[in-house]
């Protein structure tokens, strides 16, 4: 292992990190400086016994000086503030049309789900000079995703999703771990990141063996798993139609309201009770256990494909994950 | 001013300073219970913000009837308890120990009350788990934060029937004298608990009924 | 001495009624204030049960603490600590909303 | 400056032998109410606790000397750094200066006769001591692995080692700490001596009146948090369960509610004691002393209100990041402050290098690096890329180690002769001084550039690539063992062999020191009385004109 797997800064985000990074240590360097250079030029003078006069000290100016270090001092902290905080501002909001890959996390191991079908373990790939977001899960603990070389970190919580994104600039094998203890084997819970220029990324995805994608798959478990006995437009039960659902506000039988985004709709399989749609009878089973994390994310595709390919508008509404 | 002497203890000097001390001693970890039973109130709010209707749903099944006869006993031992100190102050020492005796006999009725209230809840499996009766989920988070605020303030309501009645035994046999510092410490505990009810009984009781 | 007996005793009867009146006083309020809260809980106020209710709770709370516990009587050190105790769990909440409220997935 | 006298003489000692001579059974060291003898009992079982510590600790570094480890299991690592950071958080840091000098010295430095409560004060080392054996237990009964963090929902739902006696052994030990925190609060307000009016009370005082506010405050939530973990483990109550609508997160805000001011609650006892060393030891007042106050006031409740920097990668929202980072930055203000303010007031002076003041100085030097450090976790780009990563782990090592360690040990020094009546040997402790700074600086500088560089906390294997970085640390963790065992035997030696000490040994202003060493039962011989202020070692507008002469008055002149 190379230390260039760590380090190495593969994306434009992670050099701002750094340069933000440099900053304050060089700021943090001469306040050391400052505060050691004083106490030795101190000992010098005035040990016990030296010949140095003392004189007087003026109490007068103690406060003028008190007040000129405070201020001084608050206004570099803000300024370092306003810095780090303009960086994560300009951080946060995914951009639009980002490659979605999705990411389940379990003790202690990876799976990651492309959105053209491919999956794997403990390795991901992805596209240089692409905005890359991962929506991420886990199956049963806290762990967290830690991309040294992109200098990003993010908890994976259960029973909910969290997104970390990135535009990588520099193609290569990196080390990616987890962060968040999780039990036993934390340590080894680790894989590659391997970047690669997005043509080599498309010939990597066709290479993958299975052929359907995301959207696909998610429309043979809407059949198997007997969703489309209800759900279809033509069907004699009373059961919201899914086409063009997909970012849209829904109103809920509770007189509240949501956007259908991810979290929403892997709500409604596993709470129907508490997203049930105003207007609607409250038939809809309970899928909890009878879907893993990952089937979720294969389903809510599928239902993501019938809003795009009808309104291509929609998700643009989608607040998942944006700030 | 007669029975003071056994009353003043190391440090103090007077018995004056000494009841301040204990009395602040007492709002002090008072302010520490308050950030205790604080911490469990957010997180009911927390959830509450969340899951609004599985609340209220949650809420039509506690036992209005014992949680509204259990407030009157507390408001009422509340008063006796005033009446204990104020009394001990005015070294009224049988006004003091008929009200203590009240005050813990009104407690124990609270926690008897309590203990029918929880057997009511368990023959309703109202204890969250497979057996659940409720639905949705979030039901189960409501009982949840049920058995704990009220386990909770029991315990605290226990230790104070405990207090107090020790103190009774103690006044009654003569080794502490009434007028000492101790009444003001108890008293002021007893209607903190009292108040953490007050919160709990709305939250608790009142959420479901309309 | 029998005639000093009647006189304790009178001195104290008038005594304990003293004691009484304001605890008692208290005591009514609060029981009136609990029947209000049990009673408008069935009213159909939607989001404005809750909010009436801890209202209420908070209006008990507060005679509680100032006339049982004897509050405005107190040295200002106690009401220092009364009062930091509350403001502290007001920061815990401020921030913890603050948190849940701007949370969008 | 007016005197507020507050009506009260504390009785009198009648003939005015020593706290050691009151009874020497244990039964009567069991059940005494003297502060100082309580104080002792506190330093003992801290002591045996932080060795406890020290030996997990030890265990971990030497298993990190290789990426794949030498002789533990996974799991057993895992329990080795949690019981480390559950006994030294709350069996060893959070009592340490509190409990142990806080209790003997506080009251003398107010002319207080004992502590408000004092039968509280035993009751809350009775506390520690339960709280003490559930952890022994737990220690024996195969562990705890959760990290001291107790994260759900892998505390809850997941381990498969005692956290219930883990989280019992910690909510008992808070409510010591609440009780301790108590009694300081009422001691500092009642039992002032004549003429100790707030703005004369010594930095000490006032970091023990801070930090007993904060550990008032903060230790409950703390308790709660266990509570609910402990209801969620036993009896299946969905707290933090999100099937059933609950939030893991919710548990982190609680317990860093707690966790963070518990910081403060380590690091603000030990700026209390450099400020006595720093003034005694270059015979100068304190620079700023009203400065001082407000910066410990501002950092004990401003430290509220930033936990959520634990929290930027967990998933709470970004306008919270911002907020709390906001806040964070504020907060070190005032800490900053206080370096500039120690830093100034060896202006001037007549220093000297006895073992204290080297040690306060190891705390000035590795307190600036840790606070500048925390600068870099405040920044929530910075914090995304290094927290659950060894920087953070140097960190906080660098505060609550290199600082909170470093003045515990400079006030035992200090005080020593105070409390035991016998001088240690200066060179052992100037050596183990200089040692332990050394040692602390190869441990954990390393410790910050692996962390920077990728290496994630709590990891038993590990890349290759961060190999020599861990074996530097482990070295130096064995330098600092040994710096941390040398005051265990001299100090020891001290107390058989030492010479006999005067009553004020470093002709240091203060009230504990007018009084015998060791001190009486009741603390004073005569009536204390305060008509100066604070470290008053020279007059006003000039410094001292020779560093041997005492300013110290002689106790009670004004009486």
């Amino acid at each position: 292992m190379n230390i260039s797997q760590f380090n190495t800064e593969a994306s434009d985000y992670a050099t701002k990190v750094d340069h933000l990074f440099y900053l304050e240590s060089i700021i943090s360097g001469l306040v050391v400086l400052l505060v050691s250079g004083l106490i030795i030029v101190f000992f010098a003078l005035y040990y016990r016994g030296s010949r140095m006069p003392r004189g007087e000290v003026p109490e007068r100016k103690s406060r003028e000086i008190e007040i000129g270090w405070t201020v001084a001092t608050l206004f570099s902290f803000l300024f370092i503030f306003w810095w780090a905080a303009s960086d994560q501002l300009t951080a946060l909001a995914p951009p639009k049309d980002a490659l979605e890959i999705h990411v389940v996390a379990k003790q202690w191991m990876w799976r990651f789900q492309h959105p053209s079908g491919a999956r794997e373990i403990d390795e991901l790939h992805v596209p240089a000079h692409t905005d890359v977001r991962l929506a991420m899960t886990s199956q049963d603990v806290i762990h967290d995703l830690y991309l040294p070389a992109l200098r990003l970190k993010q908890d994976i919580l259960p029973d909910r999703y969290t997104y970390e994104w990135f535009n990588a600039t520099k193609t290569g094998i990196f080390h990616f771990t987890c962060a968040e203890f999780c039990g036993t084997d934390h340590s080894i819970m680790a894989g590659s990141l391997v970047i690669m220029t997005p043509e080599d990324y498309a010939r990597w995805t066709a290479a993958q063996p299975e052929g359907d994608d995301l959207a696909h798959q998610g429309k043979a478990l809407f059949l198997s798993l007997g969703c489309s006995g209800c759900h279809t437009p033509g069907s004699s039960v009373h059961a919201p139609d899914l086409n063009g659902v997909y970012g849209h506000v829904v109103h809920l039988s509770d007189g509240s309201t949501r956007t259908a985004d991810e979290a929403y709709l892997r709500d409604c399989m596993l709470l129907p009770d508490s997203t049930r749609v105003a207007g609607f009878p409250p038939i809809m089973p309970n899928f909890t256990g009878a879907v893993d994390e990952g089937q979720i994310v294969e389903l809510v595709a599928y239902i993501k494909s019938l809003s795009t390919d009808q309104d291509a508008g929609a998700q643009d509404q989608s607040p998942g994950g944006q700030q | 001013m007669t029975e003071t002497a056994g009353a003043l203890r190391e440090p103090w000097p007077d018995l004056r300073l000494q009841r301040e001390g204990v009395g602040l001693g007492m709002w002090i970890f008072l302010a520490s219970e308050v950030l205790f039973f604080g911490s469990l109130f957010c997180g009911y709010a927390v959830y509450r913000t969340f899951n609004v209707e599985a609340f209220r749903i949650a809420g039509a099944h506690t036992e209005i009837v014992y949680g509204s006869i259990n407030t009157v006993l507390l408001l009422t031992s509340s008063l006796t308890m005033t009446i204990a100190l104020r009394a001990a102050t005015a070294e009224l020492r049988n006004l003091t120990l008929y009200c203590l005796a009240a005050t813990a006999a009104l407690g124990a009725a609270f926690v008897l009350c309590k203990g029918l209230e929880y057997h009511e809840d368990l023959k309703q499996h109202l204890f969250p788990g497979l057996h659940f009766p409720l639905s949705p989920p979030a039901t189960q988070m409501f009982w949840g934060f049920y058995w704990i605020m009220t386990g909770i303030h029991a315990v605290h309501l226990t230790g104070g029937i405990v207090v107090v009645l020790v103190v009774f035994t103690l006044f009654k046999r003569r080794v502490i004298p009434v007028q000492g510092s101790t009444m003001e410490g108890v008293a002021i505990y007893w209607h903190f608990v009292d108040s953490v009810w007050l919160v709990l009984y709305p939250l608790l009781y009142l959420a479901g009924r309309p | 001495m029998s005639q000093n007996e009647t006189e304790d005793r009178q001195r104290s009867s008038a005594l304990a009624w003293r004691l009484w009146k304001g605890p008692g006083l208290t005591w009514l309020a609060l029981v009136a204030l609990f029947a209000v809260s049990l009673g408008s809980a069935y009213l159909p106020l939607g989001a404005g049960n809750l909010a009436l209710n801890l209202l209420i709770a908070i209006i008990m709370i507060g005679l509680l603490v100032i006339f049982l516990m004897d509050l405005k009587n107190a040295k200002t050190i106690i009401r220092v600590v009364a009062a930091a105790g509350l403001f502290w769990t007001i920061f815990m909440f401020a921030l913890i909303f603050n948190d849940y409220l701007s949370r969008t997935y | 400056m007016t005197d507020i006298t507050l009506p009260f003489v504390p009785p009198l000692d009648a003939g005015g032998e020593s706290y050691l001579d009151e009874g020497h059974t244990i039964l009567s060291w069991l059940t005494t109410t003297d502060h100082k003898r309580i104080a002792i009992l506190y330093a003992l079982s801290i002591t045996v606790f932080f060795f406890i510590g020290g030996v997990a600790i030890g265990l971990v570094r030497l298993e990190l000397i290789s990426p794949t480890g030498l002789f533990l299991t996974s799991d057993e690592y895992n329990r080795l750094f949690t019981i480390h950071g559950i006994i030294m958080v709350w069996f060893f840091l959070v009592p340490s200066i509190p409990a142990t000098m806080g209790n003997f010295i506080l009251p003398m430095m107010i002319g207080a006769p004992d502590v408000a409560f004092p039968r509280l004060n035993l009751m809350s080392w009775y506390l520690y001591v339960g709280g003490a054996a559930f952890t022994i237990y737990v220690l024996f009964s195969g562990g705890v692995d959760t990290g001291w963090t107790f994260y759900p929902p892998f505390s809850s739902d997941y381990s498969h080692s005692n956290v219930i006696g883990a989280a019992a052994g910690v909510f008992i030990v808070g409510f010591s700490s609440i009780a301790t925190g108590v009694n300081f609060l009422a001691t500092i307000h009642m039992l002032r001596c004549p003429g100790m009016t707030w703005l004369r009370l010594p930095l000490f005082a006032w970091s023990m009146y801070v930090v007993s506010m904060v550990m008032v405050l903060a230790t409950p939530v703390l308790g709660m948090s266990l509570l609910l973990i402990s209801a969620q483990r036993l009896f299946g109550l969905p707290i933090f369960d999100p099937s059933a609508g609950g939030d893991p997160l919710l548990f982190q805000h609680l317990f860093w509610f707690y966790s963070h001011p518990a910081v403060y609650i380590m690091i603000l006892p030990a700026m209390g004691v450099v400020s006595e060393v720093f003034t005694c030891f270059a015979r100068r007042r304190l620079f700023g002393y009203g400065f001082m106050v407000f910066a410990l006031i501002m950092i004990g409740v401003v430290g509220f209100m930033v936990w959520g920097h634990h929290m930027f990668v967990a998933g709470q929202s970004p306008l919270a990041n911002l907020v709390f980072s906001f806040l964070s930055f504020i907060v070190a203000v005032p800490s900053a402050i206080k370096v500039f303010n120690w830093t100034a007031t060896l202006y001037r002076g007549h220093i000297g290098f006895e073992a204290p003041m080297i040690y306060a100085l190891g705390f000035l030097g590795l307190f600036t690096i840790g606070g500048l450090t925390g600068l870099f976790l405040a920044s929530v780009p910075i914090d995304i890329a290094a927290t659950d990563s060894y920087f953070v782990v140097a960190h906080f090592h660098t505060i609550m180690v290199g600082g909170t360690v470093s003045a515990f040990m400079a006030g035992i020094h200090y005080w020593w002769p105070k409390v035991t009546g016998k001088l240690y040997n200066e060179f052992w402790a100037q050596f183990a001084a200089i040692t332990m700074f050394l040692g602390f600086n190869v441990t954990f500088l390393p410790q910050f550039v692996m962390g920077w560089l990728g290496m994630p906390r709590r990891y038993h294997y590990y890349p290759d690539v961060f190999q020599i970085w861990h074996i530097l640390s482990s070295g130096g963790a064995v330098i600092l063992g040994a710096a941390y065992l040398m005051p265990l035997v001299y100090l020891t030696w001290s107390l058989f062999y030492g010479e006999k000490s005067p009553d004020n040994p470093w002709h240091a202003t203060g009230l504990e020191w007018q009084t015998p060493s060791p001190p009486p039962k009741s603390n004073f011989l005569r009536p204390p009385r305060i008509d100066a202020d604070p470290y008053d070692y020279h007059d006003f507008g000039r410094a001292a004109e020779t560093g041997d002469e005492s300013r110290a008055r002689p106790q009670g002149d004004a009486s």
